[in-house]
């Protein structure tokens, strides 16, 4: 149930949960910089900011319209795949601007390269308003018809991308290098371009929510829709419009990705964004029953998943991707349990009940353990004695939890 | 052409008072950085070549340690690769398999590298070399076109042993228009002639079930074909997979690139006719050594890898090429290859050498 | 007599709420005990305690004279209590069989499911209770009334000798009342004890022996049914004596505002075939006309076709002004100045995460933009007036809606629904599990906005209310209007007839 | 709202829907054996139907577990991450009973892959374990705890991977091949052995689900979780089958995988393979609301989904595996959609509502249009033809929508 407390309807919840996710950043900063042995974000600081700040606003600007649309009581799930198609739209009507024989797209004017970001933009509506018929028309569950949507427009891209260059070029490719001039431009001071558009955008959007009807209808939708509907509000517009900004938001992000990688890939381009962007929004305190969620939030959220994922990178040297899934899981697993633990009415519930909660015991200790010992491997400072970590953090955990579980017997009987 | 390297000494120097000076002042720990393409057995037997090369080199006694880092198979990948090390003042030498040759972004991000004096050579998969050769100061790795010759010619040797005049072929890779794949591919159509058809080229994006669903759809629906060609090294295996599953396999003729440890088994049991191996292991070793020199700018070692500089691909040093064919009794034989850039061997000999450097493929 | 169940000092806190403080009185076997009080009071909380629902709470709970803590449901049902709770819990996609034996499945001896003694039981049971359903349909596909029935046949499956009843009647007929007073008495006469909680009076002494009343989670008295009046009960209830609801005067009847045509409302798949056929009526300024009719007369559909909020396309006309009006969404019903107070508070009327004010500033909200922007200072100045006219008990205009009692949320709807400035207000059973002293207040509140000019259409489930109310009441029955009447010639006689067509 | 009708409790729909699927089956078999230059389906039957089956098994497999949990009411994202997981974990206990220098674990004894088969499995219990006390006890919602799991556990298998295959052989390897005598064997008889566990299970899972209490008690939860938990069910017991149930069969999966590709490759094994395991869970009447579904619909599902995608790919002999998102998408909401219809009371619904509904129209048709010209470009019937049919499709398709939306006028006035 949605928290007391939290009125949506002003856009401004407790600002507990704000403040939590700023602390924490700042304790990554501190732990990280002085763990590191380069001290890199003491040391070259400008640069690792950079870093944060790019990944950020790609992340934040997608999170925003995944925070829409759950605020809304909606899903889509298929933002990965539309920042790919919006990236190939845009990459493909360069390439139909573009002299017949120039696979770098470097001689496209600047009416092309109008009409490519107004077409990759506008393709993003046309999805969004795909999305609100197949859900409002039809009536397909948001989950499916994204679902449909996410696996649909990626290979639709790749089938455009194929047809379009095999066509113009007479040999097919499964991408499309862009090193148009304005993109390379914008991919010059893509941090300083980005981080703005990002902010002007949330901005926008935190007006929008807290401070327009249509906001408080977004709320609404979100929280009771047969009632927002008997109370005249014509909800299937207020879907078209969070469907529409989830997509135009993704496709935005795939004009910037396709500027900063200067190629447009729909094969593998932002796989599994729609995820992380998901995550962001929830870690920002959005609620997936709808009704519940801030744009302070889902910035934080974002925010504190890149300079976590950011912060490891620095402490394991070599491949710290490989952890990248697991510090998201594990930060929106928290976030999530905390504001629930947050609400009113949890205060009598047991973290380990019965059988299943003794079984789940060992089961996060060993995992805890194996993690501590493998991510122990990487970092120098504990060469060597990663086994003896690994063991102890899993029987600390062990310890931990099963005197939890015993403190919470206690208190039931 | 010589602006390869001065150029890019020229732009070491200013930079010098950087964070690349920290890195370089004595005592400070230092690193090199492997960036591979994509996840694939042959990047293991190039990091064993890293490793080997380490011990051979007296790196751990400079303070040096080499890591390898494994890219997602995107260019985005790369891009925050490259810009991750950027932050990281340790970082003192990259070695990237380039994953885009075309790919402007990679490559600016490459510059910049250069530009804090951290020395970028690329293995294995270069750049565009028309466009971006100043992006690295030296390229090392087999020459994929002649790589890609090298195959087609003993593919056509094969199927002209089989008796046959005509017939269809198809190419399996990661990704088709990846630099190195599309060389060596061009290289094959190239030798292979044109009484051979090229039916299709598939990709797979480095998934290794659609590798497997990609040979069982090409041997259906192509009819007349006669030669599965396997561009990277885990394309080996699956083909063989493929054809023995559907008992067909002495219907084509099977030319792979590379030695993965299961495409050596799957040669064993006969399922593959011959296999050009690049040299991976070594590639790992001259990174190193390499790198090495130029942190220490060791003039000698640098004009012994690189005779030829100044001249015409004169930043290129060549690993080996070998051709294994599972015994003497192959159609392939020693004389059809130019024996300056190839190495002609059999099963028993490879595996020989393998187990020499304790290599489980290569 | 030793009681039968006896509650010693319990008590349950809630999360800023005391549902329940230091409640202590006894069950006697074989007695049938009502339970009163308003909305909040704690009546369910209690039920729930006893039926083991809630588990964790001070205080005990003796049964047969023995200290009883249940750790779940089951406990209770071994024990022999079996509650039917205030609302429905049947899965829709389940038979009618599966549903009443949903967690006590009859097994074949090879331990698979069996469905067909299940569905004779199931059967017997029905018979019993005359309900002529059949075990296998769909509980989804069911009627609300019969829904109900279930949930009581459900209760029955158990054949346990204590049975609570959480406002049992609360979406029933007078028709299904009767049935199930006889299914009670038939209980009793099996010397079943029965707890009962009802906010209607006339049922309480129809059918206690005894009365509990609860206010604010505390017993007020616990008393022989013989010895007490309705007025006594309800003055304890709301802990003050409410005047009976006498309006001072008639209500001056205005012109003709609304005019309804041969309204008929299809039913696609239906045996019926229409939820609504060939209804005429007309509206006048200032006067209150009352639906009567059975659940599932479409009383609901009228109101919601009047209000544009159908999906399936209805034929006739309704004119407003004397203007032909099709409203296609409930948006245009509200621009035309008509508003629908809906049936179901917390499903169809509540936005749980907003807070009181937006709730109330929902439809209205236009009037609080400047420059397009919503401006807080506006919306509270705007939600103010109506919230004092609907007399609203909340902390301020931003508590939590969710934190209101039942009467309370009720009227922050009407006041919402005041905001839209309406010529014409639908309500569609608004005190539906609404205490008497809420119930007085909104039709307080009722009379007053039909004075200044307001016409009202107000549906009911309870015919006293209707006949205390309206001016005039017309009848439905299977969607057909079977009678009308003006105040004068109306009584529960002669409208029930009209509604069972009889 | 659930569709009436469907007695989800004895486990049989209307088999309408079921129909439907055989029907539409046989119409992709017969038209695509015509279409086919090769009509591989009548020439090579055999070879064709092998593919057909090793692909639906294992969809088939890990599509029952997205059934029952979806049937329970839940979602489980983890299915593709959970099949990487317990392929890594056999292939790693594989290593630890393997020689110390065999890198192909040809020295594994049947102890070793019992132990490894063992505790693949055991992994799976745990992590539906470790879902059913994230979903019970902590209360998060099943989206996101599988979400959590679905990034978390993929980069667990990855860096177990490379942590075990560091310390077991000095050197670091992102995949472990498995050359191991029994998965040989198991990968030279995969169809057969594949399918007869797919069927085998099916029929298990059909027996639960109709013929027990516990399946009944499953139906119950997700139909109306409050009323499950009123009459006395064990509610958390019953999501514990269902998440361990939806794990287990995704690791059972994975063993089969990794004996099919003779490697272990967590980075990008069975990526995105939960998606189409819902899909076909819905496209088999199972619905995300919970409480509906049925084992057949489920397998057809899956079996349909592989044969179209099959089909396409006799039809487009070149890179057909482009088109299979746009399949997958296009089957899933057209599934969903036909169901809803299915269902009484929609009868009087209007397909192009108001603007919106406009706008919708020419959406679709350019879609359709694009999709035609890019499909008929690789099929040779069609050679040099290609935008003449792309533009026909669209013209046809616009005309088709425009027609419907101006008879929907007709109707509503
Ligand atoms: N689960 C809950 N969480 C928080 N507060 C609750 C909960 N259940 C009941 N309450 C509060 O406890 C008090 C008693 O509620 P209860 O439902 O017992 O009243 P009631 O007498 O049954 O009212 P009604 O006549 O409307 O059924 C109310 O203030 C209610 O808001
Ligand atoms: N959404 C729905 N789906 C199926 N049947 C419905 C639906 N809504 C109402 N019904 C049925 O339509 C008939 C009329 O319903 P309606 O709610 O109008 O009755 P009513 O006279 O309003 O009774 P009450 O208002 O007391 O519930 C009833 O049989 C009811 O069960
Ligand atoms: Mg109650
Ligand atoms: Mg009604």
């Amino acid at each position: 149930m949605a928290p007391l407390g939290s009125s949506g309807g002003s856009g401004w919840r407790l600002p507990r949960h704000e403040l939590a996710l700023v602390a924490a950043m700042v304790a990554v900063f501190v732990i990280t910089g002085w763990l590191d042995p380069n001290h890199t974000y003491f040391a070259t600081w400008a640069e690792s900011r950079d870093i944060i700040l790019r990944n950020t606003a790609i992340l934040g600007i997608i999170a925003l319209g995944a925070a829409v649309v759950i605020i809304a009581g909606g899903i889509d799930l298929s933002a990965g795949s539309m920042v790919a198609f919006s990236a190939t739209t845009c990459a493909l009507l360069l390439a139909l601007f573009a002299a017949p024989d120039d696979r770098r797209l470097v001689t496209v004017g600047p009416l092309g390269i109008g009409v490519a970001i107004g077409g990759s933009l506008l393709s993003g509506l046309l999805v969004g308003t795909l999305h609100t018929w197949l859900i409002t028309a039809i009536r397909l569950p948001p989950f499916v018809a994204t679902l449909a949507t996410l696996v649909g427009l990626r290979s639709f891209a790749r089938a455009m991308c194929l047809f379009v260059t095999k066509q113009r070029w007479g040999s097919e490719s499964q991408q499309i290098n862009v090193n148009t001039p304005f993109f390379a431009w914008l991919k010059e001071h893509n941090v300083v371009i980005m981080t703005c558009t990002f902010l002007v955008l949330a901005l926008l959007t935190w007006l929008i929510l807290s401070r327009t009807v249509l906001g408080r209808h977004l709320y609404a939708l979100g929280g009771n829709e047969q009632a927002a509907r008997l109370s005249g509000i014509r909800t299937d517009n207020v879907k078209w419009f969070a469907y529409c900004f989830g997509s135009l938001t993704a496709s935005l992000a795939g004009i910037f990705l396709m500027a900063d990688s200067s190629v447009a890939q729909p094969g593998n381009l932002a796989r599994g964004y729609e995820l992380n962007a998901i995550a962001a929004a929830v870690v920002g305190g959005c609620s997936l029953q709808g009704g519940v969620g801030t744009v302070t939030g889902t910035v934080l959220g974002a925010l504190f998943l890149r300079v976590v994922i950011d912060a490891v990178s620095k402490l394991i040297k070599a491949s710290a991707d490989v952890y990248e899934g697991m510090i998201v899981g594990i930060i929106v697993a928290l976030a999530v349990t905390l504001t629930q633990f947050g609400h009113s009415g949890q205060g009598a519930r047991r973290l380990f009940p019965g059988g299943r909660g003794l079984a789940a015991i060992p089961t996060i200790a060993a995992f805890a353990g194996l993690l501590a010992m493998m991510g122990a491997a990487n970092v120098d400072a504990f060469a060597g004695r990663t086994g003896l970590l690994g063991g102890a953090v899993a029987g600390g955990m062990l310890l931990l939890l099963a005197t939890v579980r015993w403190l919470e017997g206690q208190r039931a009987s | 052409l010589v602006a390869g390297c001065s150029g890019n000494a020229g732009t070491a120097t200013p930079m010098a008072g950087g964070p690349a000076a920290a890195a370089k002042a004595p005592g400070v720990a230092k690193r090199f950085v492997f960036i591979t393409n994509g996840d694939d057995p042959f990047w293991d037997a190039c990091l064993s070549g890293l490793e080997e090369g380490a011990k051979r080199f007296g790196c751990a006694a400079a303070g040096i340690t080499v890591s390898r880092d494994v890219n997602n198979a995107s260019a985005e990948g790369q891009i925050e690769r490259l810009r991750q090390y950027a932050t990281q003042p340790d970082v003192a030498g990259i070695a990237l398999s380039v994953i885009q040759a075309d790919n402007q972004a990679i490559v600016d991000e490459m510059k910049k590298l250069q530009a804090k004096g951290v020395k970028v050579i690329t293995v294995d998969g270069d750049v565009n070399r028309e466009l971006y050769r100043e992006a690295r100061s030296y390229y090392i790795g087999t020459d994929n076109v002649v790589g890609g010759r090298t195959l087609g010619t003993a593919a056509k040797a094969l199927l002209d042993a089989k008796g046959l005049t005509s017939g269809g072929y198809v190419q399996f890779a990661g990704f088709t228009d990846n630099d190195n794949a599309r060389s060596r591919m061009n290289g094959v159509k190239e030798a292979i002639g044109d009484r051979y058809v090229e039916r299709d080229r598939m990709a797979d994006e480095m998934d290794l079930q659609r590798a497997r669903d990609n040979v069982r759809n090409a041997t259906q629906n192509h009819k007349d074909l006669a030669a599965l060609i396997g561009i990277w090294s885990y394309d080996a295996p699956a083909i063989a997979d493929v054809v023995t599953e559907s008992g067909s396999r002495d219907k084509y003729v099977i030319a792979t690139f590379d030695a993965a440890p299961l495409a050596i088994g799957q040669m064993q049991k006969g399922n593959i006719d011959v296999m050009v191996v690049q040299n991976p292991f070594e590639m790992g070793v001259r990174t190193v050594r390499l790198l090495k020199a130029m942190v220490d700018d060791d003039e000698a070692v640098i004009n012994e890898m690189f005779p030829r500089a100044g001249m015409p691909d004169g930043d290129v040093h060549t690993t080996g090429l070998r051709v294994v064919v599972p015994d003497r009794s192959s159609p392939v034989k020693d004389g059809l290859f130019d024996s300056q850039v190839v190495e002609f061997l059999t099963l028993p000999d490879f595996t020989a050498w393998l187990a020499k450097y304790h290599l489980t493929g290569s | 007599m030793t009681p039968i169940i006896a509650f010693r000092g319990v008590g349950k806190w809630f999360p800023g709420v005391v549902a329940l403080a230091d409640v202590s009185f006894d069950l006697l076997p074989g007695e049938c005990h009502a339970i009163c009080g308003e909305n909040g009071a704690g009546k369910s909380t209690l039920m729930k305690i006893l039926s083991g629902v809630i588990t964790d709470y001070d205080g005990e709970v003796l049964v047969r004279g023995k200290p009883a803590r249940f750790r779940g449901t089951r406990d209770a049902e071994r024990a022999g209590i079996a509650i039917i709770h205030q609302e429905l819990n049947l899965v829709e996609q389940l038979s009618a069989a599966a549903n009443i034996f949903l967690g006590r499945e009859r097994r074949t001896p090879l331990g698979l499911i069996d469905d067909a003694a299940m569905e004779r039981e199931a059967a017997d049971l029905l018979a019993g209770l005359e309900c002529p359903i059949s075990p296998r349909v769909p509980a989804g596909s069911l009627r609300v009334g019969d829904q109900q029935l279930l949930e009581i046949a459900k209760a029955l499956s158990l054949a346990s000798d204590i049975l609570i009843m959480d406002e049992p009647t609360s979406a029933l007929t007078e028709a299904e009342v009767a049935r199930l007073d006889r299914v009670i008495a038939r209980l009793r006469t099996r010397g079943v004890t029965i707890l009962f909680i009802t906010h209607k009076m006339d049922e309480v002494f129809r059918l206690a022996d005894r009365i509990t009343v609860l206010r604010d989670g505390r017993v007020v008295k616990t008393i022989d049914r013989a010895a007490t009046t309705p007025r006594e009960i309800t003055g304890w209830m709301v802990g003050r004596d409410i005047a009976g609801h006498h309006f001072h005067g008639p209500r001056s009847r205005g012109p003709k505002l609304l005019e309804v045509r041969g309204l008929t409302l299809p039913w696609p798949d239906h045996p019926r075939g229409h939820r609504l056929q060939d209804v005429s009526l007309e509206l006048h300024a200032g006067e209150i006309l009352g639906v009567a009719g059975l659940m599932g007369a479409g009383r609901t559909e009228l109101l919601e076709t009047l209000f544009g909020a159908t999906d399936t396309a209805w034929t006739g006309e309704i004119r407003l002004d004397g203007r032909a009006v099709r409203f296609a969404h409930p948006e245009e019903a509200c621009a035309a100045g008509v508003a629908m107070v809906t049936e179901d508070r917390k499903r169809l009327g509540l936005f749980p995460d907003l807070d009181v004010a937006a709730n109330v500033s929902i439809c209205s909200l236009g009037e609080a933009v400047r420059g397009g922007l919503v401006f807080r200072g506006r919306e509270e100045a705007l939600v103010a007036p109506p919230l004092r006219a609907t007399a609203v008990k909340a902390a301020g205009p931003h508590a939590a809606i969710t934190g209101l009692s039942g009467g309370n949320q009720q009227k922050c709807i009407i006041a919402r629904w005041l905001l839209v400035k309406p010529r014409i207000l639908l309500l569609d059973d608004p005190t539906r599990g609404i205490d008497v002293g809420a119930k007085a207040e909104l039709y307080q509140i009722i009379d007053r906005l039909c004075r200044d000019g307001l016409a009202v259409i107000l549906t009911s489930s309870e015919l006293p209310e209707l006949l205390t109310l309206a001016d005039r009441i017309i009848v439905l029955a299977e969607g057909r209007l079977t009678a009308e009447f003006p105040r004068a010639e109306a009584t529960e006689q002669n409208i029930m007839e009209a509604a069972t067509g009889t």
